[in-house]
């Protein structure tokens, strides 16, 4: 797919330009319009074209999300967002790929999409509006809420504990992992501006507030005056800190990582944090610091591995074969087995 | 064709049914499709059926493993495999006890005898030799033959160890059939020294059993056994040997450069289908995509997900790969994007029988899905047809934006027959247009892109990502005809009901043909792979004096225009099918006419003499009665 | 009932159907539901038809946001919500805008006159304010209140925020309403106090609210707005309002108590389906255990699990997840297992339309899965009947070993009727028999258990895990009948199919019932929820002099024994359907004759008279050619 | 589910017991025949009892086994059988439910299923043979599959990359988690004692060889004379060592965990191996030792951690709402809704 003008300046846009004519339908209040926005306002500044952008999603609230980006779009079926959007990336590399949906499209009914589109690291960015509920459903519970809640499908508590999204994309190979909130529209605008020059499947969870179905489900750890005490920063580089004096730091131990006070342990034994390890298990283990959020909470990009890309690498097949052999014709293609004359 | 004229008692035949069985370790499907190559280029008509157990290699010498082909060779134009075989070989006691009912009474029965000791004669369920008692093969003539020894004793001398100068034993028998049908020893060498390159070792080995085979033809005085069946006469032109799905990859990737649009597969393994992911796997040459998803619902995602990227997206399954595809097809008939789902069918319900043929996922194809969802259905009707009918389905998909269901099954897909190839530049070409500029003025005066506006086929606009200024969202929520946007109007989902279902009957499909006796009163109907027993059987019943008329259909959805006329106060309509009777619901549904159902669900194809016998009983007591 | 005799000017009559509309944050399913409530115990009979959007709350004061709730309430028996409203509540532009077509001429509109300011009307569309300008409110006899201003009056000496207090304003409608139709007071007080238990800052504001309503009705002079609708004849005993799905969920739990079997459901939400699995949720002191699965695939999969395991297993979803859930239905097909699908359907294809009624999934359950795969199919026709439609779906399953699958529809599951509370001491058991003991002595002379062996309706062996001895391994491969080994013999492939097909047809099936004038030349056949509006619209084209017949469907598959010869012969078969055709395809190919659909795909139930002009066209049109 | 015969001992059974009379029909020489043979061998010393046993598969050469074992079986569809047996569990808590499946259809096909099952650690021990290739198809590639591989459906070699199977079970919250392979019986025997004795989702890898399509996959870790060094043995409570002198260590570091000379680190550096800790950080360190199995491999037990089992706290449930508002009476429920009489 040669285009002839991406080879022209990428035209300046302004957030206009990325808002659809639809009426945006999320009910008044709902996290997801604080996402919406914060991307609305960063695409401008991502310096690529409308045209060549494209989201795909499944079915949720979250997934009403392409109908509002003047972008290509597509609102598919419920879980399989990231399989749709993998023979797209394959069929058109030149393309800039969005996924989006909720915690039970995306963790739910379309877990092993997911878990695959990790591995294989095909190109796109992959954002999970995790919710912890069902919203669109009108309120069951989903894979990532938490143990004993009450919701119309577990009147009498839930039995099962949740995923930890960020655990299961490690677990399945993700190159690029990380988390935001809904609360904070230039982190998530830091967050979606690296996952999208990621090289590869960028994971990116959202904490985001159903405030119909599952109110302030994150605003102990969200709410402004409580973010120094309760979010961890992620800073490549640097050693892990939090608390409104740096007062906390996170050291490693032989169950995986802990958060010490920084005047106890000293800060040269606090872990240094180190997104391009090759290795996830340190990544892993820090997605492991919270049980929910409810506790301090790391945010910020857990892992940005270089990993082989794999739409590029299949058309490098495809070329390199046909490179290596001539394009292919037909007609020596029919005459490939014996053939005889009559 | 040199061994031909030395032999001098050569009695010549006009064709011949010849299938070799043995145990899944002993190579029967090589030996059977070299002796086809061997045949095709000796110039016979000729068509195969191979036919084997679902297990890997089930224990050796069961009879859970005994794995078999078929194929007839014929100096005229022929459509089966045949009915029953007229030689039969038979390499271990195992194969005998499960095939040889199939021989013909008074067939040629060749054995090796060296595998009739107890211990597969156990396996095999015998509990005496059949070769030394008993009367299992009284009315045949049976040649045994000691073909491992005389294997072991021919490679004696080359250096290979006796294990392994065993496994050559299926050459022996290939050399001795060969001898036998007088097929020249020269390509059988060539391809040889082409398939095992590099293992000098086996290349000897087999070379050496194959000369053995045919020694021992000549000096074992079967000398009266010696036939030949000479080349058939066909049309002139180029011709390969070739089953329905190499055909059907083909056919793919034909409709990827008549379209100029690359080929995206997105598909699942799965029997009898995977071979035609590992056909296109190994054309990238031809900008093929090959991507093995990780189910069944992913791979027509993926299919889909190029298909909306301006690829020609396929999928590919048998039964349990389409249920799972379902959904996706409906969000594909929802979206109107291109789209085609091959289906190769096999024995079902569940995991049914894998590995043994069946058409019983007509219905599926029609009806499988929620809402009202109708798509396109074509049908290949013999292996090298499925080449065409891959084409077809991708010209439907493609200039009328819907996914379209090919059906085939396991009996085309892994059954071969001659083939003259096609003059790859007399095919007609795929002209597929997507929307660049914008089609529709807005209220407030302003060009704007409306992404289901359709042209007189009800056909939509379609511009893929990438082009400039028509960015738009589609989606499976119902959607306002024109714009696309949402919309609940209960007037426009009634009003996108019957689009999509009056699109899908504006396809132009090719009138059926009424071949036979098109005035008679009885009528076969057929689709699908039956076409070729249908046709044979009606040769026979048409030649002891009935007159039949005959018409087979390759679009299952819409029928032919003309075939509501063709059906038309015919009272005896029989429709001959590989499932309980669903072509004929469809047509006593629609045409109103007495449609009687044909059935055979035994996970084997009809053979011409029972279709034969069928219709025989019924035109004769139709005119009794 | 005090209310009713202070009244003097009030005017009787024998039905009324009044809509609700409002935003989605007005509560309108609440009010009409609460409305519903009283009018139910106040003797009526009545039927409801909730109208809401797909997104949970679409931005305020937009067309997309609009939901409403439609009743019918008489003083007779009736079968539906009642064609056009009479009574329109309209709570804000959007809502008059959206609905107000639908009010007859000369209804009564009420419309909320506070929402009707700038701001909402841009919203809805309108650039002027229709209640002062324009003709859309000619014709119409428009009551224009000032709602939320006086419930705000109301509220103001009770500490309630005016914000708070302005969320009352649809118990102002309420109390409006209920004073013009004479409904008593105190329940639906007692009902704010239970709902709102522990919240009494709302309770007192909703009483207000209310009452302020229902003083308006009668200080606003509205006098002759001032009807009653009496109590209609019903049969003596206890009812409920019921709707279907809470009708469908009991059934269910019903059926666990009658064959003591505990009840498993396997489930993922999805509209309309979701409420059974809360419903089921909500009675686990009945043994029910609910899971909620990761997607529909795993749901069927539990339910099938817990089938083998000996507990009733069932699984509820709408179209999108039959289409998930067909492969599993195959394997339950093979296995011959009990199971109980259930189909909640909504407007298709794809995504469709999610909150509308729709029964274009037929088809599909007759023939959506691969291979030869018959399974019975149940229908229920009205809310309550929801009820006993679950108990013949899992009573099929569990004698005689099947996948049955039970359609209902978003219009049934939502809509209510009252229902006489059945005797359950009069409920049959289901007899469900486990194998304990040895049923089949093997060659060599010990006994054995062969799970294939079959009772004369060819009902297989059924041992759950846990019997002793018992222990066999059943799977989706064809299997030998009777020992139930996995077996490739094309002649046991050929019987089984037979087999699958044989039994479904010997499963037991009331007979239908030819009602209304069971000669006429016209016959309706009918099934699911048309039948309301099937059985309304022909009492009125009967009491316009024309002969009629009718029957209605509750089981799909197999048909009822004499369905073919009440069709013989007939030469007008009209066939209503929320499709384009389904059950008549079935009826056309089943028995050839010429069966008519009278199609509605709207997302919308029939009304009963469209029906009525549709087939008093017919009828006439019939008579004059 | 009460069974008189739960209270009587339970008999006494030999390896033919629990035979069934179906031929077995993998390929002679397949790594199935000794996962068989060790399980048969096995179950005689459970204490349990054959009828209370089921086996429950989806579809490939591994999830044949059912068919041989003269228990209660289902041979189901490709990659349910954790579901199934996700409702069976539920529904009988009585019995003991074992799922056998192979890399394709556990992990391809069935990821959803059997990442779910894991995270509700429903009782059941889940054994997945894994041959890195999809057996009963005849050879194509699987998401076990090593990059590069050439296989039918790869014919230029694969691009991909594999999961870990051990690191998805751990990002999926699974309690049990451990590795075994075909050559090594008692080993074998062992974890599949432990995984049976594990209350919960037990997960087993058991490397397998196919011979047919992927002949000598594990042949590099698992052949006689190379256990020691490519083998590291698992063992709680000990420092986890390795090498025909023991030569070898695992110690931690802050990228994860790694091999070490015992005479350069000293043994007391050498990481201890705890299969209980409740944080799974660590043993997912461990997973990542090996990319593939030509490397030091652990085997063994990763994590036994106790966490609530899913199917007798369902049950609890379903008792505790009986016990609390009495068993339900249908008539009861009837009336419910408000009623009025006529
Ligand atoms: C196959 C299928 N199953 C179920 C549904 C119903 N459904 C729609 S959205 C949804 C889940 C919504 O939750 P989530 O993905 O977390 O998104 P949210 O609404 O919370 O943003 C479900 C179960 C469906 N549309 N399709
Ligand atoms: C729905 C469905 N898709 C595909 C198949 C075909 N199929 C059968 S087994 C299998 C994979 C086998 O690989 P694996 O699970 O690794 O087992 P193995 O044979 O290697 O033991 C596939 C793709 C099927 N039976 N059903
Ligand atoms: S239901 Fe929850 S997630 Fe959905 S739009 Fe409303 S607030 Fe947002
Ligand atoms: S194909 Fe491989 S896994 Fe399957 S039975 Fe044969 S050796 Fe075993
Ligand atoms: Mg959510
Ligand atoms: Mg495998």
């Amino acid at each position: 797919m040669t285009d002839v003008m991406d080879s022209e300046a990428v035209p300046e846009t302004s957030r206009a330009d990325w808002q659809s004519d639809q009426e945006v339908r999320w009910c008044p209040g709902c996290g997801d319009y604080s996402i919406l926005t914060a991307l609305q306002l960063l695409l401008p500044d991502l310096g690529v074209r409308r045209e060549k952008t494209v989201f795909i999603s499944g079915i949720g609230c979250a997934a009403r999300f392409p109908y509002y980006m003047n972008t290509y779009g597509m609102h598919s079926i419920h879980g399989r967002a990231p399989a749709i959007a993998t023979g797209l990336a394959l069929a058109r590399p030149d393309l800039d790929i969005w996924v989006v949906g909720g915690d039970g499209d995306m963790l739910s009914i379309g877990g092993n999409h997911l878990i695959h589109a990790l591995r294989r690291n095909t190109n796109m960015n992959i954002l999970l509006f995790n919710n912890q509920i069902y919203g669109l459903t009108k309120g069951q519970f989903s894979p990532t809420s938490e143990t004993g809640k009450v919701t119309k499908s577990s009147p009498v508590g839930l039995i099962s504990e949740p995923f930890n999204p960020i655990s299961v994309a490690l677990g399945a190979e993700a190159s690029f992992v990380a988390r935001s909130h809904d609360m904070d529209r230039k982190h998530l605008q830091e967050i979606f501006t690296r996952a999208h020059a990621h090289p590869g499947a960028s994971f990116v969870e959202v904490y985001q507030n159903c405030n119909v179905f599952n109110d302030g489900a994150f605003a102990e750890i969200t709410k402004k005056d409580a973010r120094d005490d309760m979010l961890i920063n992620l800073i490549h580089g640097e050693p892990i800190q939090f608390g409104s004096e740096r007062q906390f730091g996170i050291v490693q131990t032989a169950n995986g990582v802990e958060i010490a006070n920084v005047s106890e342990v000293g800060i040269e034994s606090l872990l240094v944090h180190d997104e391009t390890r090759s290795d996830p298990s340190t990544a892993f283990a820090l997605s492991r610091l919270a049980k929910g959020p409810d506790e301090p909470t790391p945010v910020g990009v857990f892992r940005a591995a270089v990993r082989e890309e794999y739409a590029s690498a299949m058309s490098d097949q495809v070329m390199g074969v046909t490179e290596e052999r001539g394009k292919g014709e037909l007609k020596d293609l029919l005459h490939s087995l014996p053939t005889w004359e009559v | 064709m040199t061994d031909l004229e030395e032999g001098s008692k050569v009695e010549a035949v006009d064709r011949v049914i010849i299938r070799f069985a043995g145990d899944s370790g002993d190579g029967m499907q090589l030996t059977g499709d070299r002796f086809t190559t061997a045949s095709a280029v000796h110039g016979n008509d000729l068509a195969t059926f191979p036919d084997y157990p679902a297990e890997i290699r089930a224990p050796a010498g069961s009879l859970a493993g005994v794995s078999a082909f078929q194929v007839q060779i014929s100096d005229h134009d022929i459509m089966t495999p045949g009915d029953a075989p007229e030689v039969m070989v038979a390499m271990n006691p195992a194969a005998l006890k499960s095939d040889l009912h199939l021989l013909i009474p008074g067939g040629t029965l060749i054995v090796n005898q060296d595998t009739f000791e107890e211990r597969n004669l156990t396996k095999a369920g015998y509990d005496y030799n059949p070769l030394e008692e008993g009367e299992d093969l009284e009315g045949y003539r049976t040649i045994s033959v000691p073909m491992t020894s005389l294997t072991k004793e021919a490679c004696k001398d080359l250096g290979v160890k006796p294990r392994d100068a065993e496994r050559s034993k299926n050459f022996f028998a290939l050399g001795l059939v060969s001898w036998m049908y007088s097929r020249p020893t020269e390509p059988t060498f060539e391809w040889i020294d082409e398939r095992f390159a590099g293992k000098e070792q086996i290349i000897s080995a087999n070379k050496a059993a194959f000369s053995a085979g045919h020694v021992y033809g000549e000096s074992a005085e079967l000398g009266d056994q010696r036939v030949v069946v000479k080349a058939a006469p066909l049309a002139s032109g180029t011709y390969t040997n070739i089953n329905g799905n190499t055909a059907l990859s083909w056919g793919l990737i034909a409709a990827s450069q008549l379209s100029d649009l690359p080929l995206f597969l997105g598909s699942y393994p799965i029997t009898p289908a995977s071979d035609i992911l590992h056909e296109l796997a190994k054309h990238k040459a031809f900008g093929v995509t090959t991507f093995q998803a990780e189910d069944e619902i992913a791979a027509v995602g993926a299919a889909l997900g190029a298909s909306y990227g301006g690829h020609l997206g396929i999928t590919t399954t048998s039964g349990p790969g389409i249920a799972l595809k379902s959904e996706t097809m409906g969000l594909a008939i929802s979206l109107e994007l291109p789209l085609v789902v091959i289906n190769i069918q096999r024995g079902g319900p569940s995991t049914g029988l894998p590995t043994k043929t069946e058409a019983a996922d007509l219905l599926m194809a029609m009806y499988g899905r929620h809402g009202e969802s109708p798509l396109p259905i074509v049908a290949a009707q013999t292996p090298s047809e499925c080449f065409f009918a891959a084409i077809e389905a991708c010209r439907i998909a493609l200039t009328h934006r819907t996914p379209v269901m090919l059906l085939s099954d396991g009996y085309l897909a892994n059954g071969s027959e001659p083939w003259l190839l096609p003059d790859v530049d007399g095919l007609e070409p795929i002209n597929v247009e997507y929307a660049t500029e914008f089609n529709h003025i807005r209220e407030d005066g302003e060009a704007d892109y409306w992404p289901y506006l359709r042209d007189e086929k009800l056909v939509r606009s379609m511009a893929i990502p990438g082009t400039p200024d028509l960015m738009h969202r589609i989606g499976g929520i119902e959607k306002e005809d024109g714009s696309g946007n949402i919309s609940y109007d209960p007037a426009n989902h009634s009003r996108m009901v019957e689009i999509r279902a009056e699109r899908i009957k504006r396809i132009d499909v090719p009138d059926v043909e009424v071949v036979g006796d098109p005035d008679a009163e009885v009528l076969i109907v057929g689709w699908g792979s039956t076409w070729g027993s249908i046709t044979s059987a009606l040769g026979r019943v048409r030649s002891s004096g009935h007159k039949v008329a005959h018409v087979h259909l390759t679009h299952l959805n819409p029928f032919p225009k003309n075939l509501g006329d063709v059906l038309k106060g015919r009272n005896h309509i029989l429709v001959p099918e590989m499932n309980t009777g669903q072509l004929s619901l469809m047509l006593r549904a629609e045409y109103l006419v007495d449609a009687k159902p044909i059935s055979k669900v035994a996970g084997q194809p009809f053979t011409a003499g029972e279709l034969e016998q069928t219709i025989l009983n019924y035109v004769e007591e139709k005119s009794t009665t």
